[in-house]
């Protein structure tokens, strides 16, 4: 999905998310956090890419073009990459946590060498590698599936482990349980996470999105602090 | 048009203010529009120590409405003075503060710090906490406890005091009763109605916590009649809460019984509401005829309920 | 598929019924579809002498959901065996009759003519009726009159007798244990929470009674919690109830502790949702790997809430 | 607002009314009850008309041609007029009471000569007047404004006495006042009542919508036995 509007000028950052209303009137009293997949300047639009998996992806995917969407954003922090040159870079994605790595591959590739790991649960759910191999050399991208229906069959981090050495820091993004692992494998270099959690507000005031921290209030907001947090910020 | 309201000693221009727990400490509205342009401020409720709450996730959204167990995570009362109410002090605009604990100790102790604080011009005192000692029953449902714990806090504070009712009793008329003749200033009538969602995949609950509060349209004619039937027995003011979205909603709640409003989970769905039900308000009245918010409160329906 | 489910004596190919109420005495809903196809079927309250019920409106929409206050209209027992039971008497499905009463000896006399009917095969006894003796408190709010009530049913009654528990109160599994104690063989729930609406161009409640039961989407969580309560400190039945659209929400349901359920308001939305939720229920066990009935209740979530 | 469907061909009678669904999903519980105003059985249409209040008909107004709407019916008993032939007929009508009026008349006057009044709050409020209008010599028109702003001012009642001794029978569909004080003046001739309920099921099932009655009972149930009723038969 594409959503044309102003807010374009305001992401700065890959990994950052819009937070959407469902429906018109008081029967979804909650936003829904969607990561922006990509920006276009240019035409001010920006991607959104999303699975079906309630009524809320639902809705938005019975819109049709020139449909009005209300949406707050780009909300959060996103990944912090402007520092980041010359180096061998480590993405890894799983899921629905895919589409925010596309940007961030695309920002990251005129600057670095990126080797892009999409881990899914099979062939079917296998979605966005044709755009991750359309960024050229500097990114090499591979596909695992849980059930080796499609690409190597395994997870993400059992190859993940065949380029930590040769990697200067790694990007991650999916389910929990694949961070949990990202985290725990790669703890040699640096890394950065982007969480997904349940959400209220959306822009930091209902503590409903918090995650156990290293920091000294013991927590972070993954709405406000996050989406993306540096891996030794948080405990997963 | 005059939309101005006193609670006792209280004076809002508006009778509309954010509900607790759903504005954190006003900073990340006031990104949205002037934080002085609200009736008061709620804030989040502030227990003894910091409190890092429940395991997520913390939301679910139910139809018209969502459960919340944030678990009254807060930096604690001396972390709220030090770090959060100095943003709110320049502010034109009353501050009020909500208090919850474990035991009477707790929430005496919370009370006392927060009225001695200049800052805060009014206390809401949220029952709706488990009572550790007595076991885990709220002290929201005994009218005894509530009554035993309303005395205590007006022992040690000077503040307006509002008690705020959970509406998870066979009668809210009771409640209500008892904590008046404790010493309460006026009520916060409603907190959330205890509910749970189940996820058909895992087969748990969705919420870490198995139970959440549960908040927004759905439970406003809950509120409405609890309201409605504490009006009849009290002249205090009574703050009304549970589902407003809409202008039509504040004059519902009016007419029922309340004098002033707040909205909690409608400033997820916009955080421009509150702002927003403010700037139409007064035409909302006129087209239902009223010249003040005076006048509505006046109309209110005294129809003794069944 | 193997739908079927036993609630104690009672077997039902299905685990769908009409709530009480909601569906009269069946004929208007046979010109929808063949009631055979139904788990069972509960027939509208019986009290022991025609009631013309509350003067209208008797209905209000709310968000989700919808208020009632019909005030237990009904022929009366005898009404009701003379000229509505013959109608059901040749269905190949349990009927259900719903008891209430002013008193315990109007509850009695009802229960028991009832009982009689061959064609009713379970009472469910609806304790949600204002108690005129006690001065209109609910029979439902008060463990110790529920109990009596119970006990005195079942010394009459030799069928099923399932006790529809009220969710305005505040220890809800207080509740079940006192009729459990009593010798209820099931539970019901839950009927609706007290609500009101305000009409702000007339200034008076919609309903002409003032409160109303709510129901609908917008009453389902605090159902489903209450069930799951309920579900740890029972074996016996429980029929859910409390917002059903969807075929997930049985799932929800029957995770929560239900064994059967019924549908209430959803029948006004749309007069084939019974029908409907029975063809389609097998693809959604199946869409979450279950292969009957059976399954989904063995799949139970038993964490204790808190 | 005009339908499409198939549903014509069951209304026989006029008065008869369609329960309308708002909505998607279940924010909206329930159905709206709204008149059959006219019925075209060539284009298999039927005529809705409708004065927006709330929510419901808000959202009614809101579609547009093509869109689905979920309607059950034709429901209750409309105006039995088979048998009423060479009869001077009054027609009263107020307010939202007015469009089922229309398809009366225009059944009526097939074979009556037809008086209609119709009664509004103000000018602004006045609609319809028109189409009555078109059905020539045999329906005389009249309409009355509560303030005179147009027609004349006054009640319906005001100008009804006037032709009572000369009508042999009423029909009449308006607010609750209005009916009331129709049947207390039109004593002397036979009436047909249709009355406006809330409504739950509009089937007869959830006993949302009774009136008292002087049948047996005491009670008739508006969107199955009515909601036309002859004015001997309930209880205002
Ligand atoms: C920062 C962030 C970025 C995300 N980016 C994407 C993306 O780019 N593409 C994509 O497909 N999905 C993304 N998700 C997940 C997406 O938010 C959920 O899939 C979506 O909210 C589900 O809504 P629903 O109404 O379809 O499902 P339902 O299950 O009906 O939703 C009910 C409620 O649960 C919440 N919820 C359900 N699943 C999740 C989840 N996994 N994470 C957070 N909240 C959830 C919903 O927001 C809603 O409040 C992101 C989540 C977060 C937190
Ligand atoms: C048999 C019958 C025929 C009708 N025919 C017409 C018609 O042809 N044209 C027309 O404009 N109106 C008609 N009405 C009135 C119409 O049903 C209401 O105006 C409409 O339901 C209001 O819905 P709402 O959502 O816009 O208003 P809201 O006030 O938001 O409605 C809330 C609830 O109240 C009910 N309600 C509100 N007002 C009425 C009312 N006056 N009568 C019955 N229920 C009401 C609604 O159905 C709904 O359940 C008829 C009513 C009945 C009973
Ligand atoms: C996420 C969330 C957190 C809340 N936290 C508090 C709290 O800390 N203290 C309190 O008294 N009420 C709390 N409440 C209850 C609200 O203040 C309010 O009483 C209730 O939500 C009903 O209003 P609403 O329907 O407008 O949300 C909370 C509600 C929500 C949704
Ligand atoms: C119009 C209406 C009438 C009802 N009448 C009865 C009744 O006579 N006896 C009873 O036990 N429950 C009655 N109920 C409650 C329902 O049986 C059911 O418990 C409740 O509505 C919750 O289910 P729902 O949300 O699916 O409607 C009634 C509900 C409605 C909406
Ligand atoms: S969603 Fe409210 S703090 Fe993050
Ligand atoms: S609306 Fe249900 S009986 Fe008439």
């Amino acid at each position: 999905m594409k959503l044309k509007g102003e807010m374009e000028q305001l992401v700065d950052q890959p990994g950052r998310f819009i937070h959407i209303k469902i429906g018109d009137g008081s029967f979804h009293m909650l936003r829904r956090p969607i990561s922006i997949a990509d920006v276009d300047k240019e035409n001010h639009t920006i991607t959104l890419v999303y699975k079906v998996t309630g009524k809320g992806t639902e809705w938005l995917s019975e819109r049709v073009a020139g449909d009005k969407v209300d949406a707050l954003g780009p909300g959060g922090q996103g990944f912090e990459i402007t520092e980041v040159k010359n180096e061998k870079i480590l993405v890894i994605g799983g899921g629905v946590g895919v589409p925010p790595l596309y940007h961030l591959t695309k920002e990251l590739v005129e600057n670095n060498d990126v080797t892009v790991i999409l881990g899914f649960q099979s062939k079917e759910a296998v979605f966005y590698e044709k755009e991750f191999n359309q960024f050229g050399d500097r990114v090499q991208t591979l596909v695992v599936t849980d059930d080796g229906s499609y690409g190597e069959k395994g997870l993400v981090t059992d190859i993940a482990s065949e380029f930590s050495q040769d990697s200067t820091r790694y990007f991650t993004c999916g389910p929990l349980p694949m961070l949990k692992a990202v985290k725990n494998q790669l703890v040699e270099i640096p890394g950065h996470i982007s969480l997904e959690e349940r959400m209220g507000c959306g822009i930091g005031a209902c503590f409903a999105c918090v995650c156990h921290s290293t920091n000294e209030s013991g927590y972070v907001k993954v709405c406000k602090d996050g989406p993306v947090f540096s891996s030794n910020e948080v405990i997963l | 048009m005059k939309l101005n309201v006193n609670l006792g000693e209280l004076s809002l221009k508006n009778p509309v203010m954010p509900a607790s727990g759903c504005f954190g400490f006003g900073k990340e509205f006031s990104e949205f529009y002037d934080l002085n342009q609200l009736g008061a401020i709620v804030i989040k409720a502030a227990t003894g120590e910091p409190r890092y709450g429940n395991e997520t996730p913390r939301v679910a959204e139910t139809a018209a409405g969502m459960l919340n167990a944030i678990g009254l995570q807060n930096p604690g009362v001396d972390g709220i003075i030090e770090r959060e109410l100095p943003f709110l002090e320049s502010l034109d605009t009353p501050v009020i503060a909500n208090v919850a604990g474990s035991t009477i100790e707790e929430y005496v102790m919370v009370a006392e710090k927060l009225s001695n604080v200049s800052t805060i011009e009014a206390i809401e005192l949220n029952i709706s906490c488990p009572n550790v000692k007595e076991g885990g029953i709220q002290f929201g449902t005994d009218p005894e406890v509530a009554q035993e714990l309303t005395k205590e806090i007006k022992r040690v504070s000077g503040k307006p005091l509002f008690v705020k009712l959970s509406p998870n009793v066979a009668d809210i008329v009771g409640m209500a009763k008892a904590v008046e003749h404790a010493g309460a200033d006026g009520l916060s009538m409603i907190n959330t109605l205890t509910g749970m969602r189940i996820d058909p995949h895992t087969k748990k609950p969705i919420l870490a916590n198995g139970t959440g509060g549960l908040s927004g349209p759905a439970i406003k004619p809950v509120a409405i009649r609890m309201i409605h039937q504490v009006r009849q027995i009290t002249d205090l003011p009574i703050i009304g809460m549970g589902g407003i979205t809409t202008t039509e909603d504040i004059l519902e709640f009016i007419l029922a019984g309340a004098d002033a409003i707040a909205v909690g989970t409608a400033n997820f769905q916009d955080p421009l509401v509150c702002k927003n039900l403010i700037d139409q308000l007064p035409n909302t009245l006129r087209k239902y005829g009223y010249e003040s918010l005076q006048e509505v409160r006046e109309a209110r329906c005294t129809q003794v309920s069944i």
